[in-house]
Parts: C-alpha cells; structure tokens; sequence
C-alpha cells in the first residue's frame, strides 16, 4: 500500500480509508476462505483494528521497518506489502511471500521492511530494538516500529526492550494495539501495570490515542515518528482499539457478554473514516467505488492464489540455509 | 474399560490429582475460566476453584520458575506452556532450577513439579507452532520426559509425573487431543521409564514414541500383508528410556528402525541407535534406520507439512532397508 | 542465626551486630582461604552489605523462605544456614550443605527456607514468586523473600514476577541490593528506569532504606513483612549499600575511581553498628568478646571442613534423581 | 607463523572483522570497557567506538533478539552470551526466530549474525556455568554451531561465522582461552562444516570436538606407546558436521569412538553414532563407544568435577574396547 503523502487533507482521509478497507475486506475474504477450508491453520483476525497500522504505515517509508505479531494482516498490507503474495501465502501457495512455509502468523516481506508477524508473543519487540539498533548504527534517519498487543505487555522481553530502547535512545516505535483481550481472557486480569506507567517509569513518552479514529491515530504516529527520526529516542503509542472476531477463527467468544458483542459495531474505525467523508463532502460514489476496486484486486488475489502451484517441498529444504556461492 | 478420548484422559488425570492430593494446584495461560486451548483443562477451575486453577498472565519464565519455587515449597504444581515451542521462553527455569536443585543442593530435596507442553505438527500450525523439542529436555540431567501416545497413558503417565518427586515434562500431541482409545474405568499410573511392546513381531522392531506410535503401527500392518512380521515398541517415556525393553526386542529381531516426528539429527532417536550400535552392536544384522522429520523448520502448507511428517510409507521403505 | 527477636533495644542491636559480623568474618575467611587456593572457583563477596540481609532476617522465621543470586553467602547466614555446612561447601567438601556439588554460588538449605543461592542472574525471583504462591495457598502466614542486585533490573523477569507477585497479591518482598554495580559496569549505563519506579508502575508499595543502616533496614523490612503476613500483597524494598570488594575475588577494580575506592571504609555498616552500640553504652569488651566467638567458631568451621572428607562421586551420581522407594 | 592464544585469537579475528567491514558490529554484557569477562573483546571499543562496541544491560533474551533485528537491517552482529547456560533465556530469539527466518520468509533473506558463547568446566564454576549444550543447536534446522579447538580455529572459524549469511553459533571452551598454539601471519577463514584429521592413525577413530581434543590426543599418545595407532578427527564443526570425513576415517580404521565433554545422553555424539551404525553399518567391525559427561549436573568440587570431566583414560578404555 505505502500510500504517497496527499496534500489535500479529503485525499489524504480517502487514502487512510482505502487503507483501512483493503485490510477489512482482505480479511473478510480470508474469513470466508476459512470457514471454507480454503485457508489452513489459525488465522488471528484484525477487523476492527485497522486504524492503527494505516494510521502508523503513513509516516512510514520503505526504508523504515516493522516487526509484528500473531495478529499482523494489517501490519503487513498497511506496510506495502504485496496483495497476491498475502493471499496465496495465508492460503498456502508456492507464490506466497513466504512460499507457503509461514502462513497467516509469518507474513513478511524484509525488502520492503516487513520483518515478519510473528508467533511468539512478545517475540517482535527485541527484534525491533535490533532493527532500530542498525538504523541508528547505519546513520540513516529510518525507524522500526514494533506492533504488539496488550497480552504481550506481561512477557519480560518488553521491560527488557523498554529498557536498552530508552539507553540507547533507539529510533523505535511501541505501538500497542490494547484491544483488552489476550486470547480468552480480559488483560485487566492479567496485568496489574499499565503502560503508560511502565513507559513512565523508562522515560519514554507515551501518547495514547484512540485507536479507532485513523485520523488520531495518524496525527499521533506522525508526531511519535518524527521525533524518533530526529534522534529524540523512542516512543510508546498506545492505541485503544477492538476486537471484532474470536481471538481466532473458529472461536465462538462465548466468554464476552453479549452486550459487549453487541456494542462492537459501534467502534468501527471504517464506518467512522467514512462517515468523516461524508462530512467532508466526499461523494459516496467514490467511496463506493474505492471498494469496488478492492473487491476487483482482492477477488484477483485469491483467483491467482488459487491458480498458483502448490509449494515446493525441495525449494523449501533447499531454503533452511542461504546456498553457498559459485 | 471404557472409550475416552486422549485430551479428556488428560483432563480425567488432572481431576484425580487435585482430588487425591490438596498439594496439587495447576497454572497457564488461559487454563482457567477458558479450560485451556485444547480444552485439556476445561471445568477444573470450576471444580476445584480459582485459587487451585490459576490463569496466569503471558509469562512463560515465571509460570516456569512459579513452578519450581511452588515445589520447592510444599506444593505440587502442575503448570502447562501453551505450545512446546515457547519453552524455549522457560529454558532457564526448567534447566538450570529444576533439573539441578535436587542435586546441588545436596540430594535433600526434591522438586516434584510437572510441566504440560503440546508438540506436534499435522494442524497447519506452522514453524513456530509444531516443534517437537524434547531431545533438549532429555539431555538434560535432573528433568524427565515423557510423551503418551495413547488415551490410557495420557492418564497414566500424568498421574505417574504427577506423584513423581522429580520434575517431569509431559510432551502430549497436539494431533492426538481427539484420539480415542480404551481406558481402564479405575485406571492406574503408568511407571515411568517403562517401555510398552505395542505390537509384538519377529523381524524387526520399531522403536517409537507419541503421535509417531500410529504410524508405526500403520507400517507395521503393511508390511504384515507382505509377511514382514514388525514389534512396534512404544517407549512413552524418553528420559529415563526402557533400554533393556530396546535392547530386548532388537536381540529377538536383529533389526532396528527408530521413528519419531521429531527432526531426525540429534533427536531422541540418536540416542536410542547411538546406544544400540555399542550395547547392542552384536545382536544387530542390519544398519539401525532412522525416521524423522527433516532437516527443516516445520512448514505451514498443507502439502509441504504433509510431505515434512514422517509417513508409514517411510517407516515401511526403512523396515525394508534392514531386510535387505 | 535466626535470631530470636531481643526486647531489649540493645540486645537487639547486639544481636543484629553479630549477625553482620558473623557474614563478615565469614567472607573474610573466605577471602584468605580463596587467596591460598582452598576455595575453588568464583567467589563473590558481599563485604559492605551485610546489614541487608540481617536487617530482613530479623523479622523472618524457619518457615519463611528466601532465594538469593550469585553474592548469597549473607543472605544465607542470615537466613540461619549452619555455618560447618556452609565453609564446608565453599571449600568443596562432603560435609559442605550441598555436599561439594555447588559451592558458592548455591549454598541452599531447603529445610530452613534458603532455597539457594543461584548463579543466574534473576532467577531467584521467580523461584521466590512460586515460593509465596505455595504460601498463600497453602494459607500460611509464612513470606518469601528474594534478593538480587541492581544489574538484575535488567533482566525481564523481574517484570513479570513484579506482575504476578502484584495481581495475586502474593505475601513477596522484592530485596533489593542496589550496590551501583553491575559486574565491571556502574548500573545507571544500564537501567533507564528505577526500582521505584518500575515497583510504582505495577502499584508495589517501594520503600527506599540506607542499606549499610542495620537498624533502618530492620525496621523498614519489618513493616514490609508484616504486611506481607497480613495478606497486604508484595512489597518492594531498595536497600542502597556498598560493595566493597571486585564483582568477584580476583577482579583488581581497574575501573573504579581512587576516590571512590577510599570512600569505601565510611559506609561501612558493622563500623556503623559498632560506633551507635558505643553510643548505647555497650561495653567494648562484651562487642569485642563476640568478635572472639565468631573467629572462633569460623576457625572451628574452617577446621572441621579440611579435616571433612572430599565429596562422593557415587553419591553425586546417586542423586541427579531421588531414589525410588522401597 | 606466529604463537597465540585461544582468547587472543578470538580477539584478534573480531578485530579483523570490525576492520573489515563497517557492517559488523559487537554487543553484550561487558564486552566493551571491561573488554569481556574472559578478555577476548579487550581493546575492541577503544578501537572501534562504543557505538560498535556496546555493552548491554543483563538482558539475554533482547540480545539474541536485537541481534535478530540488527541482522536483517542491514548489519552482522556479533552477540555475546557470557556463559553458554545463560542461552537457556535466549533461546526463543535463537530458535524461534533467527533460525527459522530465512526458511520462513521465503528464502528472500538471511539472517547473518553470530552468537559468540562459552561452554565447558573444568574452572570449577559449578553447575549453572559449565554446560556444554551445543546439541539443543545442532538439533535446530537453521542454525550452524561451530566449535573451536585451536587458537588457528578460534580465529579461522569466528571470521567465517562473521562471514557467513546465516545464523551461526560459535561455542568456545573457557578452560582453552589461555591455550597457546601457531596462527598464521595472515590467517584466513576456516570453512564451516569441515573436518579435520588432527591426528591420522590406522587402527582406531575417535571424532571429537573442543577441548576434548586434547584428551583425544593425550589418549592417542597413551595408545601409541602401546602400539596402537588412533586417527583423531577434530569435527570443529557441529552443524553442518562433517560426515564424509568420518566415514573416510571409519572405512580405514573400522573402529570408531565418539568423545566429547557434554553429557554422553542425548548428546552431539549420538548424531555421529547413530548416523555410522547406518551409513558406516558394513564398515564397522566394533560397537560404537562414545565418552561424554556421566547423566548429572557439572559438580562444583575440585575432586567431583574431576571425575565427571571425560579423561584420557576413559579414552583410551573405549578405544581398547573397539579392538577386543
Ligand atoms: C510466547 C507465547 N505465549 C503464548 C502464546 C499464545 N497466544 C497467542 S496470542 C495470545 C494473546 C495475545 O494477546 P495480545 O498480545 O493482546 O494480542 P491480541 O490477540 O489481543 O491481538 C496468546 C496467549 C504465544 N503465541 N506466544
Ligand atoms: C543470566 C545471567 N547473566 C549474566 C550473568 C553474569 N553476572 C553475574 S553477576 C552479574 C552482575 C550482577 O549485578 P547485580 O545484580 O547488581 O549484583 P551484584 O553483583 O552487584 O551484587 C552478572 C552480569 C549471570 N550470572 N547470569
Ligand atoms: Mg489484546
Ligand atoms: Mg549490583
């Protein structure tokens, strides 16, 4: 996607908002080649969520880098990364962007700076610092932004991260997506901190911001991002935000009340950019074209995939080690 | 007897623990209120309540170190890590604490703690969700290992790990959470450390462990239909491992195949022929063949998981192999 | 040692002296018999910050427990461990607590609550966490107590054991020896953020105490643990304190300052101990009689454990399991 | 040719590479002011700035991990974890992600960092600094482990490390750092995953690695007086490791012993002896005797320590077992 910086602030929303949609109907789509078996495995679901990393990757270019978790469709289409690769990688295929070996949880695509969702909670963040690190090292202005969740605020490797982040003064990025959820349990029952308070105890700055509005989001990362890429050290964005789906496919919630299922609708980051839109005077032709358009590409998409080869198990065993030259 | 399923075994062991025994308490994530990802938890919280079923936050080095201090102090914690591949999260507190403390300091104690991990492969899982790593655990002097292939000794061997002063690491299969299988209505441990011939034959023995057991048996039904007459050992302990059961079979048979899903270089398997090529080197007519996975991070396709996990087919080509 | 509790203010100062001493005399010892080469290994002294262990112990009883890291011989002596078991394992003997098989780094004495020193840096702390949760459940008013220094901030253990310890309101107490010192480097290149606020964050009552003050300890870790015993949750307590000698016995401190290093003698907390008994009357023949009996019981010590047999290899081998009955 | 030692080798092949390349970097606990707690980073920040050289907080896990992160942005970290037991907190950044990034990712990238850690006893340090561990890393697809031997290895194959695209762990020895031995002027890289013959003999194998390989060479002098004549293969490579040479070996001596200092169970030697009692079956005309570690804990006792560590006699009792 690493949509252009648009001048006109109409454009600029309607750019946020294409973002926004091709993440949700990419993975409604998913949705429904799930529940079809057309997709293997787990797939963890970001809708409702998608304003925070269109919102973010809008301050990002490809030299900037992000590293990402369980939940990382979002993070990976609003980074750029490649629609036919996505799919035929969630869905198993030799022109997946991993050829099929990763899936949903390992997306990736490093040329572009997408360094991986990742399986591992928590896992994503020292490998940010990492990336950081070689920006810094390197003498480049370019940043690393880890996506984690608020489960992930209970694994050590954070405080570990917080830590050599703020010493160093790293141009890196803590953007949590604080959904309430970690897997079937509320947070609340599982941390006792919170991070803006652990963030405070580092010295980091910590903006929170709501997580459904593109536009806070946007404003929020923008600011965050510029001051890591004038050397002011790291920042912590902490965005509020809702799960929509299961924590995934196939999980039935039976442990949400219904009036908080209920209530979800209300939060869509989609319905809210759009009914800016049309505050603004956007005609709703053309916001209804732009999701046409994306049907056109994604229903693309899962036609390539499914017309695509099957994975090569000998590329694949040739692949655990970089081949030796000459 | 009565038919139950392999998760629900688990469930039935992890019941009768925390009925038998006020010292037994269990914690992980989400095991609580949500009965655990595979559900081997499922109404424990309810039965026992919430200060003996604890959901923990997503901290594998504590829930491993909680474990070790809890033992240390009177208890008998039964903590479970979600998927074996986040042990390498509580790789200090398992191998540095709770394998050595009973040694080095003295023999004076014990730590009579269990760990519940899932491995396995064959759910799409992909790389980080289907590694089988207990070869690391069985090098490691002070932990057991063991890893039931079958419905009576998830019961058995979790109760037995479970009485067990040590720390025992009990490796299920996640492929095997459905599995049904018969189970004694009063069932009893299963002793750690003792081998089960699963299948009995004459001309060569197959040497196995969890999920891998079936598809040794499926080879071994094959190669039947040929007149090749396969024992299928079930070793459903891996540290200690029965090597007089091993050595025992191989001096019938004079021909030793080792499988297991586990990545073939330095797993458990090594060992197992590693032993057999001096102790049992006499008794042997034929190379000791090993199955597993290869050299290879789990792979998520369908077609390449498939193609990764080690299949009858291979066991049957290996089985020849010694034949020839 | 574990000291009964002394009515009289300066019997409980006397006591509270002779416990520092003994630690001090003890490492003395042991620092002479590591220079002859009858200890082996490394040795990691905690000369200057004896005052933090006797002050907690006072309030602690059999059934308490304590784990401790790399610079626990205090923390055990402390704790009540025997002293011919202790120079006998350091010395590496048969008699020794552990029986040769760890030495300094794991003097440990389960029967008594010291559930060993250890040589991984952090690792106590999660020990001490299960430590508490058996207390509680087992509905004891017994508390467990884990020391560590001011580089194990570093580690992320210490986040997640801080979280559980809080939202379990586990009977815990965070001790912490804050020396300034991390090995071979001062700790504030190393940690961003302080305990206090780092205790602060996850709503840990933090107490900060003059570490080389007996009597400020005493009375600080008195309150902390009688909360604990009330079922008041964790409590963090940051004891600042003096390491006097190298990170390890034979590390020269090329890289402390001179002046740092002649400074050293001030904050000495028995000289301090000695000079408020003084104050209160206290005889100089009845303080210089209990230096007597330690040196004597130390030689006594030191003597029993060279005449001790060296340890059993067979035995060592017989015990990596407990044997099984019958 | 000129004489160092082991550690100054390492040294010296670090500072080669930061001189060479402005992509490497070096971190860990100490490593830079204090120049390492073993000195084999001394000098290294003075020479090439703390920005290159940077000491870390005690922080294990986000040091394997940065190292990740540093590797596929463009740089080739050279990360210190200061005992190979304190890896036990990094193993998921190890395992999890650097090894399984390029196969995971398509093969669209690599992940070139090095992992530079100590093993081995002998210093008396106890149980929690003296693991030999390096057979959890060779069991993971992925990953290169390495091993020196030499003070020409500790260089030759630490520059090669740094070279190489992949993740690759390099397991020194602590009780080899003050070992003297010749170096060339201009040393170059020693190819990973080659063997080398340290002693050609005719009569007995033994393949070893590390510092038992000077065990293996006291035990062939011992041997040679009686008249028996060992080949010792110093692996130096443990992953890939270099079957070919050994099975070279193995058809000329028919005889093999398989000797290191980690625990026998479960460990690197199994590999080599469960890979020869197949592919070298026909050429054996012994069983396969490995000496390793006994299954406990690295005591911490002079006397105790002493005897667990293997010996040239357990050598040279192995090697005469082959020839019975
Ligand atoms: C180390 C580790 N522990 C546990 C899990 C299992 N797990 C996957 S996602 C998850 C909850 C994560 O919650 P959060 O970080 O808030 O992300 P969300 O799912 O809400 O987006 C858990 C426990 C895991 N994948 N990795
Ligand atoms: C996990 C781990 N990392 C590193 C070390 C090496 N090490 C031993 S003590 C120490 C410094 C500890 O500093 P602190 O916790 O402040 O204790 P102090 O030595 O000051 O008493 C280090 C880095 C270790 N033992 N364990
Ligand atoms: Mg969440
Ligand atoms: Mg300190």
């Amino acid at each position: 996607m690493a949509r252009e910086p648009k001048n006109d602030p109409t454009d600029r929303l309607l750019s946020l908002y294409e973002g926004m949609l091709t993440i949700r109907q990419a993975e409604e789509r998913l949705k429904a080649l799930f529940a079809d078996g057309e997709v293997p495995g787990f797939i963890h679901l970001s809708i409702g969520q998608e304003a925070v990393p269109v919102g973010i990757s809008a301050s990002l270019g490809p030299a900037d880098t992000v590293a990402s978790n369980h939940r990382g469709h979002g993070h990976a289409l609003a980074k750029g990364i490649d629609l036919d690769g996505f799919f035929a990688e969630i869905m198993g295929r030799d022109s997946g962007l991993c050829r099929g070996r990763g899936g949903s949880m390992h997306v990736a695509d490093v040329s572009i700076g997408m360094l991986g969702a990742n399986g591992i909670v928590g896992a994503g963040l020292p490998i940010t610092l990492g990336s950081a690190l070689a920006h810094k090292t390197r003498g480049t202005d370019a940043v690393a932004v880890a996506y984690f969740g608020d489960g992930a605020l209970a694994e050590g490797v954070l405080h570990e991260c917080l830590n050599i982040a703020a010493l160093w003064a790293l141009p890196m990025l803590f953007a949590c997506e604080n959904n309430g959820w970690s897997e079937f349990s509320p947070t609340d029952r599982q941390m006792k901190a919170s991070l803006k308070d652990l963030a405070a105890a580092f010295s980091i700055p910590h903006v929170e911001v709501d997580g459904n509005d593109v536009e806070a989001v946007e404003a929020a990362a923008a600011e965050c991002i510029a001051a890591l890429r004038r050397g002011d050290g790291p920042r912590v964005l902490e965005c509020r935000t809702t799960r929509v789906r299961g924590h995934f496919e196939g999980d039935r919630q039976d442990y949400r009340s219904p009036d908080e299922l209920a209530g979800l609708a209300a939060t869509d980051p989609i319905a809210r950019c759009r009914a800016r839109l049309a505050e603004l005077g956007v005609d709703a032709n053309r916001i209804d074209a732009i999701a046409e358009a994306i049907d056109r590409r994604v229903e693309q998409a899962v036609a390539n995939a499914r017309g695509a080869p099957e994975p090569s198990f000998a590329a694949a065993a040739a692949d655990v080690y970089t081949a030796a030259e000459g | 007897m009565v038919e139950t399923r392999y998760g629900k075994a688990i469930n039935q062991a992890l019941h009768d623990a925390l009925a038998a025994d006020p010292s037994v308490i269990l914690f992980g994530e989400d095991v609580g209120e949500a009965g655990g990802p595979f559900k081997a938890t499922r109404g424990l919280q309810e039965a026992f309540g919430a200060e003996r079923v604890r959901d923990t936050p997503i901290s594998e080095a504590a829930i491993a170190g909680m474990a070790v201090g809890a033992a240390l102090s009177g208890l008998k914690p039964v903590a479970e890590i979600m998927f074996m591949d986040f042990v390498t999260l509580a790789m200090d507190q398992l191998v540095n604490q709770a394998a050595k403390a009973r040694f080095m300091f003295g023999g004076r104690n014990s730590v009579p703690m269990v760990l519940r991990t899932p491995h396995g492969g064959g759910l799409s899982a992909g790389p980080q969700h289907s590694q089988c790593l207990e070869a690391w655990l069985a090098h490691i002097p002070g932990l057991k290992v063991v890893c039931p292939a079958t419905p009576a000794d998830a019961y058995g061997l979790l109760r037995a790990a479970i009485d067990d002063p040590d720390p025992v690491v009990v490796v299920e299969n996640k492929a095997l959470y459905a599995l049904k299988g018969e189970i004694d209505d009063s069932p009893a441990a299963v002793p750690i450390g003792r081998a089960r011939i699963a299948r009995p034959g004459r001309d060569a023995t197959v040497v196995t462990y969890g999920a891998a057991l079936h598809t040794a048996l499926q080879a071994a039904d094959a190669l039947a239909g040929d007149g090749v007459d396969v024992e299928v050992i079930d070793l459903r302990s891996l540290q200690p491992w029965d090597e007089a059961a091993v050595l025992a079979s191989l001096s019938r048979t004079h021909r030793l195949v080792v499988l297991h899903e586990a990545v073939e270089a330095f797993g458990i398997g090594a060992e197992i022929a590693a032993r057999m090529a001096d102790v049992g080197f006499d008794e042997l007519d034929a190379p000791i063949v090993r199955v597993g996975a290869p050299f290879m991070p789990v792979p998520f396709a369908g077609a390449l998981e498939k193609a990764y996990l080690p299949a009858a087919a291979d066991v049957v080509a290996a089985v020849r192999r010694t034949l020839e």
